[in-house]
């Protein structure tokens, strides 16, 4: 199935481009179609699983309606040319963080917290902050969708890796010294919080 | 330690230990039942762990799954009817069971079997003292994780199952001996079935030896685990290989001779450290040591009758007897009282694989899981033993 | 559409992906989806019987012999089995959850083999990701597992999902640094530029004319032995089969499955080890390449290696009727004698196939693939006959304390080398 | 028929981080709130890769900075989780008032 996306991607980017000419009757007709219908099912799968998370009593279910979303998102990376984003995301978040929560969750018996009360008093309070977010959102939309600029860059798909290491190696190098310094941080930060006896 | 032991299990299941905690986490304990039904506990033996994560921070053990009653029934079956009976308890080492159990009636009838019996009973028992410590070997190593010398022991014990079976017509339970000396002649060719045994099983031991003794991931997994000092294991009775291995030299066939032994060269193999692998050293050379044996026994075996004049009918006076042997687990004993009937008022076995099952909770304490189960292999337990 | 075909054959330099039109590449992609689909499913049925036989002749038994002639159907009658079998559920397990575990165990087991490039024509797709793609996939089997042992709500099977998950996200790093390693040799083309495509790093070895376990001798060798121990810890086998250590846990994170349910859990370990090698094989092992290009180079030895495909099968064949005269006379093993001189037939008519030029020049890359992940196998039997079993902690230390260390180490050393060397 | 365009996926981000703000204000599971917030982080991670699709790669390379700072914040906030949960046995948010005095 990725696969398939791949190279519906592949092929709707080329297409997309204004200058690329479709390479056949087939071509024309296909494209188009496996873009959107890629894109509707990705996000409407993105969306479901985030519903699901806020939604779910059990913790357990609400970490695989995570780990959907986040692969649903890792196909939409794949559709916008950021095939190494998506690898990063599969391996590091699906892969990583996702199995840490997990775990936790397994060490920490949950079972009595999914016959509580699973939302808090200001719950009222919450959405409906939450609701003014997406009040702005929607008029954001609305009033700055002609702004949008219609037409998208032509990234050199097949040296995406080469361009990101490049910029993060070169203009990044900073920041990311500064992100391992981070990760460093929040390795010792971790040991010492779980760590029942240092 | 000893007085947690309880054979009764309805108090047993709603344990000290307390109740299953309701976290993973290393603030509160999860509570495993590792048997009775459980691949690695030989048998029905149900040890209840209770864990910190991994570690071990108490045990358990809950017998009697196997118990059968065999003290009870001696109570109502002549000498010679409840000599098969014995077999049934160390099944893998059955042959020794005989010996004690005959050895001891003999004492109390006053006999002595004759010195041609005594030569072939030492053949026979030191013949499965390398069968039982062959099946230890190969069950052991399969419960560290290493599946092959299983098979080579299994088909090497096979050897010896063989010349048990032309020797007597069984192979486990084999009744191979009678009170006052052995029922069996030996059949034509015994002697050379040995030598050829002797001189096939003698390669096989380096074999053995060769998959295991120097094997990284074999001395890391046994090094250091399970350790148990001698003053421990004197204090808790425990004998044989475990004994051995903490570096006591003790053992039934020196320390008060029986059968023909004294009449035979053998060392007394032992290890200072008393973890696993040090019994599994000792229990190799055991292994060599048995081989010598039945070298020097088969050469000389010596013409005469194979069994002592023994009445019909089994009256020994009244009295009581305690007559041990060292059986390839340890210390065998068989407490027998007599009130001068045919039947003995009381029999009470010391079996050693129940005496060595104690020493499991001192020897696991602060372990990991894996651990436990190589301490329950290296303890060599036969549960018809522990539960009789 | 038998254009297309032809087409696509003739065109023969593009993997399905990048075949002429959208609608050739989806199609192309189906069939070779598909075609490794099945190929898988006959390579984990074989690699059932060839464990066992090789097994069991390492412990001096035979294994299998009563279905079929040695056993040769005992795969198809054990799946039988499995799929007959009752389908359990503990009535306390989380329903939803135990289900989907095992499916999305064979889903990433399988989704791995898009990118496995069997030959330079040969793969579902070449993506420009395609080693992350593999290991972050790969990576994901962790949450089957451990979504496994949580939903059966039993002690052992979450011991075993917790020792597994620990186990795969501790060696998944030492797995990633001797990729890496491997990665930057790549870099060492003449034309410059490293590439995380799996394609692309058999057309470096190619292009550098040497694999990369021999290339800054012994820094591949090291970084290849990193990658083949973490391997085997990643799909669980033994030395390193602790989540499903059947003396300590029973069966592990999967003791409450039952039935078709567990096939797929063992389909998904055996489709597991197979992904691994292969891409052991293709990062340091030259892929498809034939051995030996550089040294015994030119058309007559183009020639002769071949013909080795054929020539194996033929063997193979020989085999087959050889151990037809040995077996027994009696008449109830007839069908059986036949079965195996039939299944002798069977493999030489694919060999003398093999020598058909054509045919022999598309299948060449395919043969040489699988013959090192074949060896691969091998190792995996007899490291399952010969070693104990680690206990968890020392497990830990020997990817944390000494594989991590020498990865992190290779890697350097690596990248030194390729500067100044 | 309409081409998918950056504005799609913006509206994608934008409902995703929704609800994402939804689950951090109303949930009382700590661990669903982590949870949420990686939602939250995720639709920025999408923002971030749509418009590098306008402006150049520059955007994916900020989605692996995002990525990494949220793998530093699980590690820590499962820490803080298991230290709290070792502490008072329990995972609801609105008890966790030790600094409430």
């Amino acid at each position: 199935m990725p696969a398939v996306l791949y190279a519906a991607g592949f092929q709707a980017g080329r297409d997309a481009h204004p200058m690329t000419v479709g390479t056949g009757f087939a071509a024309r007709i296909m494209e188009p179609v496996a873009t959107t219908f890629f894109f509707y099912l990705l996000s409407g799968l993105a969306v479901l699983g985030g519903v699901l998370v806020i939604t779910r009593k059990n913790a357990v279910h609400s970490a695989l309606a995570l780990i959907l979303t986040l692969l649903a998102l890792a196909g939409l990376y794949l559709m916008l040319y950021a095939p190494f984003v998506a690898g990063v995301q599969i391996i590091l978040y699906a892969g990583g963080i996702m199995v840490l929560f997990l775990f936790v969750i397994m060490l920490v018996n949950l079972e009595h917290s999914e016959k509580e009360d699973q939302f808090n008093h200001q719950w009222v309070a919450g959405v409906l902050a939450a609701a003014a977010l997406s009040g702005l959102f929607l008029a954001t939309y609305v009033t700055g969708r002609a702004l949008f600029p219609q037409r998208v860059l032509q990234l050199p798909e097949q040296s995406n890796t080469q361009s990101v290491a490049v910029l993060l190696y070169g203009n990044y190098m900073f920041s990311f010294e500064i992100a391992s310094l981070l990760l460093l941080v929040a390795i010792i930060g971790a040991v010492v919080m779980a760590k029942k006896r240092i | 330690m000893t007085d947690q032991m309880t054979t009764d299990p309805s108090r047993l299941s709603h344990l000290e230990l307390g109740e299953p905690a309701k976290t993973y986490l290393d603030s509160n304990e999860l509570v495993i039942n590792m048997g009775p039904q459980h691949p690695a506990t030989h048998g029905v033996l149900r040890v209840i762990l209770k864990l910190d994560g991994e570690k071990v921070l108490g045990t358990e053990c809950v017998i009697g799954y196997l118990h059968r009653g065999v003290e009870k029934i001696a109570e109502h079956r002549t000498y010679s009817m409840f000599n098969p009976y014995v077999d049934r308890m160390d099944y893998v080492a059955a042959v020794s069971n005989g010996l004690g159990y005959c050895e001891a009636v003999e004492k109390l009838l006053n006999v002595q079997a004759p010195p041609r019996a005594n030569y072939i009973r030492v053949i026979l028992t030191e013949l499965n003292r390398l069968a039982s410590h062959m099946l230890w070997l190969g069950t052991h190593a399969l419960d560290i994780g290493a599946i092959t010398p299983l098979f080579y022991t299994f088909r090497d014990r096979e050897e010896i199952l063989k010349i048990f079976e032309k020797y007597c017509g069984a192979r486990l339970t084999t009744h191979a001996f009678r009170i006052g000396g052995c029922l069996y002649e030996t059949y034509d060719g015994f002697e050379d079935d040995v030598k050829k045994f002797h001189k096939f099983v003698t390669p096989k031991i380096d074999e053995y030896e060769e998959l295991l003794t120097t094997n990284r991931i074999w001395v890391e997994r046994t090094k250091g685990v399970g350790a148990i000092s001698a003053k421990d294991c004197i204090a808790l009775g425990v004998t044989g290989p475990v004994l051995r291995a903490s570096g006591v030299k003790w053992d039934l066939r020196k320390a008060q001779p029986y059968a023909a032994y004294s009449e035979f060269d053998f060392e007394i193999p032992t290890c200072a450290n008393g973890d696993t692998y040090d019994r599994y050293l000792v229990r190799m050379q055991e292994m060599r040591q048995s081989l010598r044996i039945i070298e020097q026994a088969v050469g000389k075996i010596p013409d005469g009758p194979i069994m002592a004049k023994v009445p019909k009918v089994m009256k020994p006076p009244v009295g009581e007897i305690y007559h041990s042997i060292e059986a390839p687990k340890g210390e065998l004993g068989y407490f027998i009282v007599s009130d001068g009937s045919t039947q003995p008022y009381r029999v009470r076995v010391r079996p050693p694989s129940f005496v060595n099952l104690q020493a499991l909770e001192l020897m696991v304490r602060g372990h990991l899981v894996a651990d436990v189960v190589a301490v329950i292999g290296t303890l060599d337990i036969v549960l018809g033993e522990v539960d009789r | 559409m038998l254009d297309a075909i032809k087409a696509y054959l003739v065109s023969g330099s593009r993997t399905p992906g990048e075949a002429g039109s959208i609608s050739a590449s989806l199609v192309w992609t189906f069939v070779y989806i598909l075609l490794i689909f099945l190929g898988l499913s006959v390579a984990v049925i074989a690699m059932n019987w060839l464990e066992r036989k090789i097994l069991a002749h390492m412990q001096v038994r035979l294994g299998p012999m009563r279905v079929g002639p040695h056993g040769l159907l005992q795969p198809i009658a054990d799946a039988l089995k499995l799929l007959i079998k009752e389908d359990i559920t503990p009535t306390a397990a989380d329903r939803w959850v135990f289900w989907m575990a095992p499916l999305f165990v064979v889903i990433t087991a399988f989704t791995v083999f898009i990118v496995v490039p069997f030959g330079p024509t040969h793969a579902v797709t070449d993506m420009n990701i395609g080693v992350l793609f593999m290991l972050g996939v790969s990576s994901l089997s962790v949450l089957g597992v451990v979504m496994a042992g949580w939903a059966s709500n039993s002690h052992y099977p979450l011991m075993g999902a917790l020792r597994s998950s620990a186990q795969m996200v501790s060696y998944e790093i030492a797995m990633g640094l001797a990729v890496v390693s491997a990665v930057l040799m790549t870099s060492l083309n003449p034309t410059g530029t490293g590439t995380l495509s799996m394609i692309g790093i058999v057309q470096a070895q190619e292009a550098q004319h040497v694999w990369f376990v021999f290339k800054f001798f012994p820094l591949g060798l090291i970084a290849f032995f990193i990658f083949a121990v973490a391997m085997v810890a990643e799909t669980n086998r033994a030395p390193f089969d602790l989540p499903e250590a059947e003396s300590e846990l029973t069966a592990g994170f999967h003791t409450e499955y039952s039935g078709f349910r567990w096939s797929l859990f063992f389909l998904a370990e055996y489709s597991a080890m197979i992904a691994v090698s292969s891409i052991a094989v293709t990062l340091w092992l030259g892929g498809w390449l034939r051995p030996f290009s550089d040294w015994l180079s030119g058309d007559t030895w183009d020639l002769v290696f071949s013909l080795i495909p054929g020539l194996t099968f033929l063997f193979l064949a020989g085999m087959c009727f050889y151990s037809t005269r040995r077996m027994p006379k009696h008449p109830s093993f007839r069908i059986q004698t036949a079965g195996l001189a039939g299944f002798g037939l069977t493999l030489a008519v694919i060999g003398l196939l093999l020598f058909v030029p054509p045919v022999r020049d598309r299948v060449q890359d395919i043969f040489w693939f699988t013959a090192k992940v074949a060896g691969f196998m091998y190792l995996y039997i007899w490291y399952r006959g010969t070693f104990p079993r680690y206990r968890f902690d020392q497990l830990m230390s020997v990817g944390w304390k000494v594989l991590l260390p020498i990865g992190i180490g290779v890697l350097v050393l690596t990248a030194i080398a390729g500067v100044f060397l | 028929m309409t081409s998918i365009g950056t504005l799609h996926y913006l509206v994608v981000a934008a409902a995703l981080f929704i609800l994402g703000v939804i689950g951090v204000l109303t949930r009382r599971n700590v661990v669903i709130v982590l949870m949420s917030i990686e939602l939250i982080l995720n639709a920025v991670n999408l923002n971030l890769v749509a418009f590098s699709r306008l402006w150049g790669v520059h955007g994916q390379v900020f989605a692996i900075f995002v990525i990494t700072d949220a793998a530093a914040e699980a590690a820590v906030g499962l820490g803080i989780l298991i230290a709290f949960f070792r502490n008072k046995e329990t995972v609801n948010l609105d008890e966790m008032d030790l600094m409430k005095w």
